[in-house]
């Protein structure tokens, strides 16, 4: 703020200061990195955690001495994203350079062989290519249905009415269920045998009807649990933005007899652009990370497979920490180079607008 | 417009004025629709009262009672609270007694464990996001995007890492470690959410306060907070949803002990070597939905409030 | 908030944390010791643990005290791998898959046990009257050798469960002699005597639709006349197709040949392949679930419970829910055999199949004292009266002289076909490449299942992989 | 032909009436203000021409066509919004080309005509900003722009002056006056500040707790208030209004107990025939004259505050009987607090209204 003025000058990067957070942080991931390489992990896990620290005390001082409160009002935030998240994130980003398995006992710097091994090896990469594509088309369709849906749902819920209160709860609740009973239970209803849509369909046909035996109807079931269990989240987004647009807007708009199309895209739209963004965000995130459902559903069968669940196996039954970090970061990457994307067009649209 | 708020208000028969009131019709059609789309979790709680022997049943049995013979007997089954005594007290071996299953701790500790982590994220998301509003970093937008990126990975990839930590750290097994990795889970959204809330504030009165004297805390607590308390429900939800059906993290690093309920869950679902027990695993998500589900419902109206007002830009 | 009573929620928090610290640490004495350890929840394990509290005295004299964390079935691998490969050292003991060994051996954390065993005779015999089968699977590593890591926690194998009411049935005992001219097993013997053509027979007469007769009653709903696992999960079809495999004389990458032996050429062998065809031609004759891929042994075993299929081939360790009347439609109509043989050049049946259950396994940090008492635990568990014990209670034994009594095989009605099954079994790999093996054979045989490819494509596939991996690890010269 | 008309038009939620039997009629080329006090009923009656609310009963007709059942874009009305409503995500010239999507006319015209009346409104500047970005003054020209740029049936405003400073609003007073007259619509101002009423209308509707006290020119309502709530109302500072007693009407003069005080005051002859006695006087303050001493014809005070108010002094004095009274004196008068003063009201300026509070005229 404006208002507060640094009393204490900015130490130049090497000048040795309680408060130069710069240079700590810099001698900070030197030793760390550094102890993570030459020394066994639990000396290196004290050494990082003590350089953490020093980090911190140093952010703290450098608060203190000028008065910023603003860093001391980040800093418990950002000393437990760092222990909780950062920290392990960096230690497997590092595990990503060796070769490593974490049911042996030895490891070996390999530099960039994970990462050229996951992209171009001849046995292993096509098959990461193919689960990366059947993830991208679960990202596409889950996230699109899931907009319209949540969509469709929000325009219903728009007007109040009464009862509302209570309708909308139980539209709500699909997003509450745990990941496992929900797949368990729509493996129940999907079932050729026992299944509720077998049933349905029965009526009609006389057949038995199996759902999952091929790509599409595999893919279909998937997607319809995800889109079911998720679109509320997306409801409750362009809903708030929904019944955030003032009411004179929309009067206004009825008397200069503005049509329906237009009065949604010049009015309506501003309002949720960007909880429809937040919303996009949010849930390209999660698809990217779409195993659960998959692993309950079909166990990756019928060219639904995943290149989340390919890294669960991966990394856990099969034990290969490094190259499930490597593919893990080629992930991070796309997502990060995604998300991105995502922010310029929303932020250029705005500025646009 | 009257006055008092009857009984029908508070039901929810709010004559709302203008061009957004919809009558009956509207809950005619919303709620075929929302039924519909209640239907599997309907399906579920239903399940939860039928025997293990009829959960199965075509034609789906679907009735508790034939209605004084208005339904057919073949969609009609005979309602249990079975279930429901099973998840707390059932045979662990075959022929055996009924043993202390331990759900009632598992449900304390996903209870307790969801709520402290929330909360604590909140308080720690809360002050971040102040102080990412107000006192605005070179490269902001940059911290909020790593911060961000802690969510993007998903979790098996740091969970070596962390079990290690763990370890080392004697955190393993209890609730402190538990309840620090959600907070840290949940602090990205939090942090997101709440800085948007503190974006949108207008600054007049907190600088006029400033004026007054007020320190820089008082003027947190007494002027920013109150007014963000909208969005400070909203989070909390969001939060809570999120966090309480998290089951990798609670597999790997909570013991028999700080267990929670989904990662026990799975025990209904091929556990004592029989394949799902329909009844049992409907029985445990049905008492297990029904905390997270009221929470939502009585802060419903803040999450329609909270959530517009951080992110809508004007 | 005061700068006083922030210093006490610190001190609070620091002592709260150091309490969890000391807590968490293990207290041993010399007097006391406890045994952690991991075991899947399920009732041979609640059964071992009730046993321990309730009768077993350690003859050191010692407070022993045996702490079971149990998890649930499907996560239990997650868990006990994620346990011991981080380095937790949580666990003096664990439950494993038998395959599982050779990536926990290799890896330094399961303890080779045979200093224990040659310093204690008794144990030693006990040991030795083991049925080989399961002796070689759970105990040894490398496979038949003279290492010794673990013991039997519950041993299994695949038994054929019947649906006595129909199948002897007269009507349908007179058409299926019209039909295929030979008599619809109806009795254990009769089973015991089948061949997968009388099998497949099974499966051909009794797949039925919905409002058609069986057993006199018109049926509500599609009947089918047999299953078996045929899931793309873990090794839910493996352990059923390796069987397949042995029978028609083909073999899978033998582990007991390790240089010489070869993956391509003997897993994709004409024999193999024929094996592999033969249990893809039944899948048509099993209800409709077997095309998705997810026909595990639980979704066999449940369309069996359910009265949906007249006859299924599953693990022992899933028929208590079948005999319970709670969790069953069918627990008065059972009947029990020896699943189905191949007819060999002699005509005797060839019956190979794969084993299954799982042994326990001590881990390499405990302390002498603990291993100590843990074997004095092992050597009760495994006498005699323990185990009729267990086997009366639910369990199954692999000890000789257990099994051998004329009273095992009252005690469970599979029982009968436990005995003759043992000489036919032998087991999956146990190299630490296990998974990365079973994942890949696992997903091809999905992909055959599901229609997507013929036995022989499936079969190169997997022996290339094999052969490469194997190649690579120098397991193959 | 640009008229519009309410016939006993009534607004009601649930008990509350927030219009009660409106009748209206504005011509064409007419301004008629609605003036009243904060929840009056004035912006409700708005509405009902609007059709933003539906009439409960009476009827609302427009151009000669009764509009009671259409929707507001079936009764081609333009309307200036309290907040402007102002499309936030649309610039200046998109929010004044709105209305003009309706007429399906060419984006040539389209843009001759926004041009046209930001030229008006002296716009033009900002034609390519959001209004987030423009001054609050320019909002409210958007807003009447955006309801000039089309031919409506009749123009309403809804407070259209009352978010903007005082300079201001006396500036855009004289603009949107200007253009309305150049327009000769029929329309409906509302508002809750007089001046603004008296100033811009035609006429004036005083409204209070959903009913139309009085409607007239601005100086009928100022002059002669129909009852004791338009007096009370109109007119800065306010009318002094007393209560008192009749004892007696004689020869056109009114004997009148003012509160333990009598004078005598010239009034009408219908004041003579009233069956109660119980009357409330009002006198505007600047109708007494100051006089040397006490009579039967002027009230007697005492100066309690003196306000100088520039060109005149506000005197606020206190009579006998304990009544406050406020007088307006020529500055050169200099009063002192204290002072005794002897005030004869103007019988011309003097209302008399009854016991029901309306007033007794001929």
């Amino acid at each position: 703020m404006s208002a507060i003025t640094p009393t204490t000058p900015v130490p130049g990067l090497f000048e040795i200061q309680a408060h130069n957070w710069k240079l700590a942080i810099l001698v900070g991931l030197i030793v760390s990195v550094l102890s993570m390489f030459a020394l066994p992990p639990e000396a290196a896990f004290w050494i990082t955690g003590a350089m953490a620290a020093m980090v911190a005390a140093a952010f703290v001082v450098n608060a203190y001495r000028r008065h910023y409160y603003g860093g001391l009002l980040v800093a418990p935030a950002i000393a437990v994203l760092f222990v909780m998240n950062i920290f392990p994130l960096l230690w497997s980003l590092g595990l990503s350079f060796f070769a490593y398995q974490s049911n042996q006992q030895t490891i070996r710097f390999v530099g960039l062989t994970n990462y050229t091994k996951v992209l171009t090896d001849s046995l292993k990469a096509p098959e990461n290519w193919a689960n990366l594509t059947n993830t991208a088309m679960f990202v596409v369709l889950t996230v699109t249905a899931q907009m319209i849906v949540g969509f469709l749902l929000a325009l219903m819920f728009a007007k109040q009415f009464p009862l509302r209160k209570y309708l909308l709860i139980l539209v709500l609740t699909p997003m509450m269920l745990s990941v496992v009973a929900a797949g368990v239970f729509f493996s129940y209803y999907y079932d050729p045998t026992f299944g509720l849509l077998s049933y349905f369909i029965r009526l009609f046909t006389g057949e038995q009807f199996i759902l999952m035996d091929n790509k599409a109807g595999a893919v279909a079931g998937i997607v319809f649990a995800d889109a079911w269990m998720w679109s509320p989240f997306v409801m409750l987004l362009v809903l708030a933005g929904l019944v955030s647009v003032p009411k004179y807007l929309y009067e206004a708009a009825a008397i200069d007899r503005v049509s329906g199309w237009r009065r949604f895209w010049s009015i309506t739209f501003p309002y949720i652009r960007g909880l429809l963004m937040l919303a996009l965000l949010f849930r390209t995130i999660e698809a990217f990370k779409m195993a659960d459902l998959v692993i309950l559903l079909t166990k990756g069968g019928n060219g639904t497979m995943t290149i989340s669940y390919h890294l669960i196996r991966i990394a856990n039954e099969q034990n290969k920490t490094s190259e499930g970090a490597a593919i893990s970061y080629v992930m991070l990457f796309i997502v990060i180079v995604l998300t991105n994307l995502y922010l310029y067009i929303a932020n250029r649209r705005t500025e646009g607008a | 417009m009257s006055k008092a708020t009857s009984i029908w208000e508070k039901l929810g028969f709010r004559k709302a004025s203008g061009v957004s009131e919809a009558g009956w019709g509207q809950t005619l059609f919303a709620g075929i629709i929302s039924l519909i789309y209640f239907l599997p979790v309907l399906l579920i709680i239903i399940t939860s009262f039928k025997l293990q022997t009829e959960a199965l049943s075509i034609p789906p049995k679907f009735m508790p009672t034939n209605l004084f013979g208005l339904i057919p007997d073949a969609y009609v089954f005979s309602p249990t609270l079975e279930n429901y005594t099973s998840v707390f007290s059932r045979a662990m071996t075959s022929g055996g007694v009924a043993e202390n299953t331990g759900f009632d701790r598992y449900f304390f500790n996903s209870i307790m464990i969801a709520s402290v982590s929330v909360l604590l994220a909140l308080v720690i998301g809360t002050l971040a996001a102040f102080g990412f509003s107000r006192y605005p970093l070179k490269g902001n937008d940059t911290y909020l995007f790593v911060i961000l990126t802690t969510r993007m990975l998903p979790a098996i990839v740091v969970i070596i890492p962390i079990i290690l930590m763990f370890r080392v750290t004697g955190l393993s097994g209890s609730y402190l470690g538990i309840i620090m990795l959600y907070t840290a889970f949940n602090l990205p959204f939090t942090i997101w959410m709440m800085k948007s809330f503190f974006d949108e504030l207008s600054l007049d009165v907190e600088d006029a306060a400033r004026l007054d004297g007020s320190s820089g805390l008082k003027v947190f607590f007494k002027i920013c907070l109150p007014q963000v308390l909208a969005g400070l429900a909203a989070t909390f939800v969001f939060g809570l949803i999120l966090t309480w059906n998290e089951f990798l993290f609670a597999l790997l690093l909570t013991g028999i002990d700080t267990r929670t309920v989904p990662v026990a869950m799975s025990q209904a679902v091929a556990g004592g070597g029989i394949g799902v027990l329909w009844g049992l695993l409907a029985a445990i998500e049905t008492l297990f939905l029904i905390p997270v589900f009221f929470v939502t419902f009585f802060l419903q109206d803040h999450l329609l409030r909270g959530v517009t007002f951080g992110t809508v830009k004007r | 908030m005061t700068a006083k009573t922030k210093l006490q929620g610190l001190a609070t928090a620091a002592g709260f944390a150091l309490a969890l610290f000391v807590g968490g640490a293990t207290t041993a004495s010399a007097e006391d010791v406890t045994l952690h350890m991991a075991v899947p929840d399920w009732p041979p394990t609640r059964i071992m643990k009730k046993y321990f509290d309730e009768q077993y005295k350690p003859p050191s004299g010692n407070k022993v005290i045996l702490d079971v964390d149990f998890i649930p079935w499907p996560d239990f691998y997650t868990r006990v791998n994620a346990s011991l490969t981080s380095g937790e050292k949580k666990y003096n003991m664990s439950v494993a898959d038998s395959q599982w060994l050779g990536a926990f051996v290799e890896g330094g954390y399961f303890r080779k046990v045979n200093d224990y065993i040659e310093a204690d005779p008794a144990l030693a015999k006990t040991m030795a009257d083991i049925h080989p089968s399961f002796y070689n699977a759970y105990s040894t590593y490398p496979y038949t050798s003279k290492n010794i890591y673990g013991f039997p926690q519950f041993p299994d194998v695949l038994v054929t469960y019947g649906r006595k009411d129909i199948l002897c049935d007269a009507g349908e005992q007179a058409a299926f002699l019209a039909k295929f001219n030979s008599k619809l097993p109806c009795t254990g013997e009769e089973i015991d005597a089948m061949d997968w053509t009388a099998f497949e027979n099974v499966g051909k007469f009794f797949q039925r639709k919905k409002g058609e007769m069986l057993a006199g009653k018109p049926l509500d709903d599609d009947f089918y006349g047999i299953a078996f696992q045929a899931g793309k999960g873990y090794d839910f079809s493996s352990m059923q197709i390796n069987g397949f495999i042995w029978q028609e004389g083909g073999d899978i990458w033998d582990e007991t040949k390790i240089p010489d032996g070869k993956a391509e050429g003997v897993v994709n062998s004409p024999q193999a392949i024929k094996g592999l065809a033969h249990y893809l031609s039944l899948i048509q004759y099993m209800p409709p679930v077997a095309k998705t891929g997810t026909m595990d042994i639980f979704k066999s075993d449940e369309l069996f419970r359910e009265g949906k299929v007249a006859m299924n081939i599953d693990w022992i360790g899933l028929g208590e829910a079948s005999l319970d009347p709670k969790t069953s439609k069918v627990s008065d109509k059972l009947v029990f055999g020896l699943p189905p043989g191949t007819k060999g050049a002699d005509g005797k049946l060839v019956r190979w199949n794969n084993l299954g259950g799982q042994p326990f396994v001590f881990t390499t940090w405990n302390s002498d004292l603990q291993n100590k008492e843990g074997m004095e635990f092992v050597k009760w568990w495994l006498s005699p009266a323990i185990q009729n014990q267990f086997a009366a209670g639910g369990g199954q034994s692999a000890v000789k002289s257990v099994y051998s009594d004329p009273k095992y095989v009252t005690y469970r009605p599979w029982n009968r076909a436990w005995a003759a099954a043992l000489d036919w079994q032998k087991d999956v790999w146990h190299v630490p490449q296990f998974f990365e093996l079973l994942t890949q054979q696992q997903d091809q045989f999905d992909l055959a299942i599901t229609g997507k490819q013929d036995a022989k494509t499936t079969l190169d596939n997997v022996a290339k992989f094999q052969q490469d991996l194997l190649s690579t690890a120098g397991l193959i010269k | 032909m640009s008229t519009i008309e309410l016939k006993q038009a009534t607004k009601k939620y649930g008990d509350f009436v927030a219009a009660r039997d409106v009748d209206l009629s504005v011509k064409k080329g007419e301004v008629v203000c609605l003036l009243g006090p904060s929840g009056c009923g004035k912006t409700t009656t708005l509405r009902m021409i609007a059709g933003l609310e539906r009439i409960t009963s009476g009827e609302v007709i427009v151009a000669g066509q009764r509009m009671n059942d259409l929707p507001p874009e079936k009764r081609d009305i333009a309307m200036v919004f309290q907040f402007y409503a102002l499309y936030p995500a649309l610039t200046v010239g998109e929010n004044i080309a709105m209305p003009l999507h309706h007429e399906k006319i060419s984006a040539t015209e389209m843009k001759s005509r926004v041009d046209k009346v930001a030229e008006i409104l002296h716009l033009g500047s900002v034609l390519n900003r959001l209004p987030g970005q423009v001054s609050e003054g320019e909002k409210q020209r958007v807003a009447v722009a955006r309801a000039i740029v089309r031919d409506p049936n009749c123009f309403l405003f809804d407070e259209p002056l009352s978010r903007l400073d005082v300079e201001l609003r006396h500036s855009m007073r004289g603009q949107i006056k200007q253009v309305l007259a150049n327009l000769s619509k029929a329309t409906v101002i509302v508002t809750h500040d007089q001046l603004e009423a008296l100033t811009m209308a035609d006429r004036i509707a005083i409204m209070k707790d959903g009913i139309i006290e009085q409607v007239g020119t601005p100086h009928e309502v100022f002059a002669k208030p129909a009852n004791v709530f338009v007096g009370s109302f109109i007119g800065t500072p306010q009318m002094n209004l007393v209560e008192a007693k009749l004892s007696k009407f004689e020869k056109g003069k009114a004997s009148i107990n003012f509160n333990g005080q009598d004078i005598e005051i010239t009034t009408n002859e219908r004041v003579g025939k009233l069956n109660s006695p119980k009357i409330t006087i009002g006198i505007r303050p600047r109708a007494f004259t100051a006089e040397s001493k006490a009579s039967n014809e002027n009230i007697q005070a005492v100066a309690e505050l003196i306000e100088p108010m520039g060109a005149e002094t506000l005197v606020h004095a206190r009579t006998k009987g304990g009544n406050d009274i406020r007088v307006v004196v020529p500055r050169e008068n200099r009063v002192k607090v204290g002072e005794a003063l002897h005030l004869r009201p103007d019988p011309a300026q003097t209302h008399v209204f009854g016991e029901n509070g309306k007033a007794v005229r001929l």
